[in-house]
């Protein structure tokens, strides 16, 4: 399935192969289907988004992306081979990565470790070494601060970053999490709701972020936003979501002239 | 061997007796679980608090006696007065009340919205203190309580089984009556919550704690009235523990025993509470009985938090909660 | 020109410079940026390679002996590197203000014919992209940052690392045109073109050779002791001269290192980490500063306050004698000693000045108040006087000499000579060689003699020998009896009072002086507040009789200072009114940056003028004025006219 | 107020994350350090030794352990005194099964074995969580009291039921037994509290802590960016269970000598320990000290003043204790849930923004 070539993206960036590929995925919570059958890939340095009104399943979706929820039915393909069901931490260590909707940051902790704890699944020094602050860990600390640095200064909250999270407005937050995803240096970003709850200035500063992650690192992007206007600019292919099941599945000028996108998505938000 | 299951079968009723009493104490901290979301480590300390309270009142010995003396080179010791039982109760249940409105006001009142295990770490505070202060208050030997209980063996059911099994169970008088009591104290406090208005606010307050402010429910009051009822039943569950053992320091670690029922019952389930205390109160004495003796004995001390460990292990939410689902 | 001491004729520039250090101290730190949440450093063999590194890449890019290379970004080692890099390939650096626009840009750019920018980050490519098309010289561009770049077309666009790259993997050939032109540049070559903001007209290139920039770095050095344990925090923008002559001429001369912060964010914090030993800052970064502190120190409680209080107090006694070195009394030194435990100390550690051994301030004037507060608590605070065509330096204070009304005496080999109309001339092996392809101003401001005219009015105090700035010489008039007329030198002595907002001073063809005042409504509405003196208007305000009082004595304490000196004592102001409204940039009194704008003041208010010179004691007036929303309208009241006391010279001289 | 920072900056990451990056921070703590193995065991007699030094080290080495594990992994134990008593009953049989082999191996064998054990009762915590685990770890406080009490293997089937710690040296010095100076079970003790503390500092504030901490503050995202719980909490009990053991190993082999388990090492331990912490400051290696020393010097302190000094009854002294205990935790939790190690942290950035306020 992976032997195409992938597309050139309206402004010009060369889009890859399928990364990941959701088959037929039906989600059901006791009685209730979240998901119902959908289909569709991320490609390889594309943003992609999922929108949806709300309860549309969307971030159920992500969930399953992520491995956090693991679907009834249908298969999920990563990197061209099948995924078995895995522990959520299993699914990190392949280089899956994401913020979530309602801040999930360590509160107890520094700017800095946030960020550091991005990087854990890479560190992997001895108890031996670890206690005496000596050797593989010393090593690994300082190397991996150093990457951590990097995203620090790339998502400019150097002023913080000994500050505890929990002295942090909400924006800043948002961003702090999004370095933390970024440290892990993902094969796949996922962003869920990166700019709920964020006053305009906050949501350019966001979205020119996300551009540049993607541009600066290649990384490829699945983000589930609320606000149209930002999903068209940002993103290269958008899937849309209705009551579990998809409905839409294309560009963004292709997605807004689609009749049942209007009526479900578009046609709700503006009566 | 027939004697081995007659001798179990006296245990196993003996444990039910035992269990009941647990029963009670869980159902104290169910009580403040469901309507606050506190685990109340003091529950136990409040059993014993309340039955020295009882002791002193009745006997009419001076609050803090050691301390004024020690203070004021004074030799206080009694009123010199004996009261009744039900003044007794009467005042004690006054005292737990306003020790209720005390507990909410001073403590937990600022503590509105802090992570359970905190406030669960600040009722282990509480538990110490009122520790003290009981001791503080009413001096710490062993006391007798007799509120007028029967007590001894029955002998009406020692007569009937020796007729059936050839041995008279050992049963007393007192389980008997506890076992009475707690039943109806349980019923009543159902129909409390079922029937009465401020046993629904109760519900509603467990169920969903900004609604119930949304529709004028008092949280202080209720959170007040749990702890009184709570203490209330603190003083039973002390009168009974109190009267069988007398009032001592142990009083307070049959409260630790009932944290493995609420483990085996659930935290919000007054009905786990009680099948849980009897799944124990069974259980343990059965241990003891059957394999007890080829470890060394004593078990009690144990076999109840091991059962509850094992249990949750493979049931995380315990025997009656419901399954929780993460969400992220 | 005077060849340097060290006889062997090798420290004829700044990359010569540059290698004696990396030669004799290599492993020293010579640059330090905080960046990735340290500072990292830069030896001074680093910095040498990497200069030679970017030098051999611009070779490849082919620079050719005598181009211009515009450097535009914040203060970062590795810009300040590539100026010496390009000094090296034999061009010129011209360093840029990083905040200027693409139009101001592209002035300087096509002016000076710039082939290379090295730029900063996005923000500084986008700019000289924009305006490339107008710039027939411009070639290939640098960048430090790529950020954001990656997009771009990269035909005429080079990342710093990789001409860096490349010049460390050229050929032989390459490395012997770097040897040759390094070796051939000349004490007398351009070592920088720094552009001039310039009050009037366009910016003027001014060209500064080595020894200018090497000979002022030797005598400033050895004037303040500079060495190379010495640090500093560059942060003031490149293009200006005072920072070329800090973080270069002296950092090379003497070998100190420089540190730059790591963003405008975390100035203050990067400022507290380096704690450096010399340090620079315009009069209004300590305003701005000493209001900070005021503001901080009010929130904190009562114990606090009173201890600043109590102790500020005593430092305001004798810390500056202290810090001069003269004698006070044993119990005032333990007193101050205590002060520095419990305040001084902790104040100049939060403020990041615990290591400053000098602090210069220069640009404009500093209020009293606010130079005294910095000394008094032990930092070395001076001031110097100079200008880009002087490569900085024309006075400045020597320790122990210091005094908030004076610019110092001139510094080491600088001659100063005041003209007939009150300019300052000056003569030093500093002064700029010339203007960049405009001979005329160059004839305009510099001599055949080579006395270059400041355009600034002065004069030098009898006693002491230090100079004093009066005023821009061509705002410097004659009144009627032909003594010296110097209306701003007053009017920012009565602005030094928090009180006094602004003051308009006349007399020039008069035999008089007379001011308007502006009272400061926050000032004295606070002290209004304080005094339960009720008042519904600025105007109502400005008119109490105690205010007027308070103003008036103000005056007069002006007045009495102004008499010290016998050259100004004509410009003591007799009569003042203060405005029954604030000078307001929209009705056009003040210019956009605050300035006074006298002529049409002079005008609209012609009737208040001829009452302050008539001797009437009150007079009335009606104003027209703009409000917020551009609505016209109009205000009339009575101001009351006060004599202000003066004082004879004379006297002065008696008493 | 004493901080001078300025030019204090780190040039490499080494500097900039060590424990203690601000100079004068360093200084003190090498001061301490110095006083502590320098100056101290010139000045010690029996008394101070018993009363308050031994007691204070020991109790830090059992908070700093389950600070690791309630205070960094947020996992609560009360089963604190049950793994002091594995600790204490793995000496004992260590110390006379293999009486050549040195103390310091005992010692740490008993650490390692409670670690052991640790890890075994920590394995529900994969399942259960907040209180549900802490009441879940009274089994373990339970069952291994009783098991020490009950199983005459484990005290030698001595007729009493206690053990008793033989003489021990170490470099020829006794650090057991009847005849110890001082000093010299003073400093034994010193140098295993310091290299705990050292050790739970490198861990706490590497790749392990930050797991840990991950886990406590949020369990779920800190699976999803890829912590395994398992490892995280199970590392937490073993590394805990270790300092505690080692901690129940010197309060029984070098502080007490004898031990009866169910009075030493009962439920009030448990909690004794994790008051400590609290008061002290969850999450913190200095809380730790500073919640044990507060814990030790409190009853010494009221039996001082209300018996010695006022001549009351001992038990009224104890019972006061009890609610001056009980009531500082309440106050603790309520004011300030960091403990003395927040206050600490406090007033050290007051000083350092000294005179301003912030």
């Amino acid at each position: 399935m992976n032997t195409d070539d992938g597309y050139i993206t309206e402004d010009g960036r060369k889009i890859g192969g399928v990364v990941m590929e959701m088959k037929n995925i039906t989600l059901r919570f006791g009685g209730v289907t979240a998901i119902k059958d959908i289909t569709f890939d991320i490609r390889e340095g594309e943003i992609r988004a999922i929108i949806g009104p709300n309860g549309a399943g969307k971030s159920s979706m992500l969930n399953v992306v992520s491995g956090f929820y693991v679907p009834q039915e249908g298969e999920v393909f990563f990197r061209g081979e099948k995924r078995p069901p895995l522990k959520p931490f299993e699914v990190a260590r392949q280089g899956i990565a994401r913020t979530f909707q309602n801040i999930a940051l360590f509160e107890g902790m520094s700017v800095l470790d946030n960020v550091m704890t991005g990087r854990l699944t890479q560190m992997n020094s001895g108890f031996i070494s670890q206690a005496l602050w000596r050797g593989k860990a010393e090593r690994e600390e300082i190397e991996n601060r150093e990457i951590c640095e990097r995203v620090i200064d790339f998502l400019e909250i150097q002023s913080i970053r000994k500050t505890p999270v929990s002295r942090l407005p909400y924006g800043l937050k948002k961003r702090v999490e999004l370095a933390r995803a970024l440290a892990s240096e993902p094969k796949l970003l996922l962003l869920d709701e990166p700019m709920a709850g964020m006053n305009v200035e906050e949501k350019e500063d966001m979205s020119r972020f996300i551009l540049d992650v993607n541009d600066e690192f290649g990384t490829t992007i699945a983000l589930i936003e609320h606000d149209m206007g930002v999903v068209m600019d940002l993103s290269d292919r958008v899937v849309v979501m209705d009551y579990g099941k998809k409905i839409g599945d294309g560009t963004p000028s292709e997605v807004r002239n689609n009749q049942a996108v209007i009526d479900a998505y578009l046609g709700v938000s503006h009566d | 061997m027939p004697d081995q299951l007659i001798y179990a079968m006296e245990v196993f009723f003996n444990g039910l007796m035992a269990g009941v009493l647990y029963a009670l104490v869980a159902l104290g901290f169910v009580l403040i679980y469901k309507a606050s979301g506190i685990f109340n480590y003091a529950q136990g300390v409040m059993a014993l608090f309340a039955a020295m309270t009882l002791v002193g009142v009745m006997e009419g010995q001076v609050p803090f006696a050691h301390l004024i003396n020690a203070v004021l080179g004074t030799k206080v010791h009694h009123f010199g007065w004996h009261l009744p039982a039900f003044v007794g109760i009467i005042t004690t249940v006054i005292v737990m009340v306003i020790l209720a409105w005390l507990v909410q006001r001073i403590i937990f009142k600022h503590l509105v919205g802090q992570e359970p295990i905190i406030l669960f770490m600040a009722t282990i505070g509480l538990a110490y203190f009122m520790e003290g202060l009981g001791d503080m208050m009413w001096g710490s030997e062993i006391k007798k309580l007799d509120v007028g209980l029967p007590q001894g063996i029955n002998l009406w059911i020692d007569e009937t089984t020796y007729n059936i099994f050839d041995y008279g169970f050992f049963i007393d008088n007192l389980d008997i009556v506890a076992t009475i009591i707690a039943v109806t104290l349980v019923a009543s406090l159902v129909i409390f919550a079922q029937y009465t208005k401020e046993g629904r606010a109760m519900r509603a307050v467990a169920d969903d704690h900004q609604a119930a402010l949304s529709v004028g429910v008092s949280l202080n009051f209720i959170w007040i009235m749990v702890w009184s009822v709570a203490g209330f039943v603190a003083l039973v569950a002390g009168i009974m523990w109190g009267t069988k053992s007398g009032v001592q320091f142990s009083l307070s670690l049959i409260a630790l025993k009932a944290l493995p029922v609420l483990m085996l019952g659930g935290f919000t389930s007054i009905p786990g509470a009680i099948v849980g205390g009897l799944i124990i109160g069974v259980g343990e004495k059965l241990f003891e009985f059957l394999i007890g003796p080829l470890i060394g004995g004593a078990t009690e001390n144990w076999f109840a938090y091991v059962l509850a460990l094992l249990l949750l292990v493979f049931r995380p939410q315990g025997l009656f909660g419901e399954k929780i689902i993460e969400r992220v | 020109m005077a060849q340097p001491d060290s006889g062997t004729n090798t420290m004829v520039s700044i990359p010569a410079l540059l290698r004696r250090n990396a030669n004799s101290f290599g492993n020293s730190a010579a640059f330090r940026e905080k960046e990735f949440g340290i500072w990292q450093t830069w030896t001074w063999s680093k910095a040498l390679d990497e200069a030679e590194s970017f030098g051999l890449g611009l070779i490849e890019l082919g620079i050719e002996t005598g181009d211009f290379v515009a450097i535009i970004g914040r203060n970062r080692p590795d810009l300040y590197i590539s100026m010496i890099a390009i000094q090296m390939a034999g061009g010129i650096p011209v360093p840029l203000y990083q905040d200027a626009v693409a139009e101001e840009m592209e002035y300087v750019l096509a002016h000076c014919g710039a082939k290379f920018v090295v730029a900063g980050d996005q923000e500084q490519v986008d700019k000289v992209l924009e305006i490339q098309s107008k710039l027939p010289d411009f070639e290939q561009m640098i960048y430090l940052d790529g950020r954001g770049l990656r997009k771009y077309d990269h035909s005429k666009l080079h990342s710093f690392s990789s001409v860096m790259e490349s010049g460390k993997n050229c050929g032989d050939n390459s490395r012997s045109i770097l040897e040759k032109r390094e070796s051939a540049i000349s004490y007398d070559a351009t070592c920088v073109m720094l552009y001039t903001s310039g009050t009037t007209g366009k910016p003027k290139g001014v060209v500064l050779s080595n020894a200018n920039i090497i000979e002022t770095a030797k005598t400033t050095c050895e004037f303040d002791n500079l060495k190379r344990e010495d640090e500093i925090l560059a942060y003031l923008p490149m293009a200006w001269i005072g920072d070329f002559i800090f973080s270069v001429g002296q950092a090379m001369w003497s070998g100190f290192c420089v540190n730059c912060p790591e963003s405008a964010d975390t100035l203050s914090t990067d400022l507290r980490e380096i704690g450096p030993t010399y340090y620079f800052a315009p009069p209004r970064v300590f305003e701005m500063q000493l209001t900070n502190v005021m503001i901080r120190m009010e929130d904190s409680g009562r114990f606090k306050k009173w201890l600043f209080d109590y102790f500020m107090a005593h430092a305001r006694r004798v810390g500056s004698d202290i810090l001069d070195g003269k004698s006070v009394g044993f119990g005032s030194k333990l007193k101050y000693l205590l002060g520095e435990l419990a305040v001084y100390g902790p104040l100049k550690n939060t403020l990041g000045f615990s290591k400053v051994r000098v602090g210069y301030t220069a640009g404009e004037a500093i209020g009293p108040e606010i130079f005294e507060f910095y000394r008094s608590i032990g930092i070395n605070l001076k001031q110097l006087y100079g200008q880009t065509e002087a490569s900085v330096y024309i006075t400045q204070q020597p320790d122990g000499e210091v005094r908030g009304d004076t610019v110092g005496v001139p510094t080491p080999g600088v001659e100063v000579r005041i003209g007939d109309n009150g300019e300052v001339y000056y003569k030093s092996p500093g002064t700029f060689v010339e203007y960049y392809k405009n001979p005329k101003s160059t004839a305009d401001t510099k001599d055949s003699e080579g006395w270059v005219a400041t355009g600034d009015a002065g004069f030098f105090e009898e006693d002491t020998g230090h100079l004093r700035i009066i005023d821009r010489a061509k705002d410097v008039a004659k009144m009627s009896d032909g003594s010296m007329f110097a209306p701003k030198y007053v009017e920012n002595k009565l602005k030094f009072y928090p009180n006094i907002l602004e003051a308009v001073v006349f007399g020039a063809g008069r035999k008089r002086c007379v001011a308007f005042i502006n009272i400061d409504l926050s000032a004295v509405g606070n002290w209004a507040e304080r005094n339960n003196i009720a008042y519904s208007s600025y105007q109502e305000l400005a008119g109490h009789p105690k205010v007027l009082e308070t103003i008036q004595s103000h005056v007069e304490e002006v007045n009495a200072s102004i008499a010290k000196d016998k050259m100004l004592a004509g410009c003591q102001v007799h009569r003042f009114l203060v405005l029954h409204k604030e000078l307001d940039a929209d009705d056009g009194e003040l210019t956009r940056t605050r300035k006074v704008r006298r002529k049409i003041i002079a005008d609209k208010f012609e009737d208040l003028v001829s009452a302050l010179y008539d001797g009437s004691t009150s007079v009335f007036t009606e104003t027209e004025v703009t409000y917020e929303d551009g609505r016209k309208g109009k205000i009339s009241a009575t101001l009351e006219i006060k004599d202000a006391m003066t004082n004879n010279v004379a006297d002065i001289a008696a008493q | 107020m004493f901080y001078r920072e300025a030019g204090d900056f780190s040039t490499t990451y080494r500097e900039d994350s060590q424990t203690f990056p601000i100079k004068f921070d360093r200084y003190r703590y090498y001061a301490v350090l110095l006083i502590a193995f320098a100056i101290i065991p010139f000045l010690l007699n029996d008394y101070w030794v018993n009363a308050i030094f031994l007691p204070f080290l020991i109790y830090s080495i059992a908070a700093i352990g389950l600070n690791i594990l309630t205070g960094y992994c947020g996992q609560v134990s009360l089963g604190t005194g049950g793994f002091m008593a594995v600790g204490a009953y793995a000496t004992y049989k260590l110390m006379t099964a293999f009486p050549e082999v040195s103390m310091v191996v005992h010692i740490l064998l008993a650490g390692g074995i409670t670690a052991f054990v640790g890890v075994l009762f920590g394995l529900p915590s994969l399942r259960i969580k907040g209180f549900y685990l802490a009441v879940a770890t009274l089994a373990a406080q339970f069952f291994l009291v009783w098991l020490f009490n009950r199983v005459p293997w484990f005290y030698n089937y001595s007729a009493s039921g206690q053990i008793n710690s033989p003489e021990r040296t170490l470099f020829g010095i006794p650090i057991t037994g009847a005849n110890t100076e001082p000093w010299a079970v003073y400093l034994f003790c010193l140098v295993f509290v310091t290299l705990s503390a050292i050790i739970a500092r490198n861990l706490t504030r590497g790749a392990m802590g930050r797991k840990w901490m991950a886990i406590r503050d949020m369990d779920i995202a800190a699976e999803i960016i890829g912590v395994n719980p398992l490892t995280a909490k199970l590392s937490a009990f073993a590394i805990s269970s270790f300092f505690v053991g080692v901690s129940g190993a010197l309060f029984f082999s070098v502080y007490l000598g004898a031990v009866e388990v169910g009075e030493v090492f009962g439920i009030n331990k448990s909690f004794l320990v994790l008051f400590m912490i609290i008061i002290g400051g969850l999450g913190s290696i200095f809380g730790s000290f500073a919640g044990a020393a507060f814990l030790v010097l409190l009853p010494v302190l009221l039996k001082n003043v209300l018996v010695t000094g006022l001549g009351w009854p001992t038990d009224l002294a104890a019972h006061l204790e009890f609610m001056i205990v009980g009531f500082l935790i309440i106050v603790f939790l309520i004011v300030e849930p960091h403990g003395i190690a927040q206050l600490w942290r406090v007033a050290k950035e007051k000083l350092r923004l000294w005179p301003f306020p912030h």
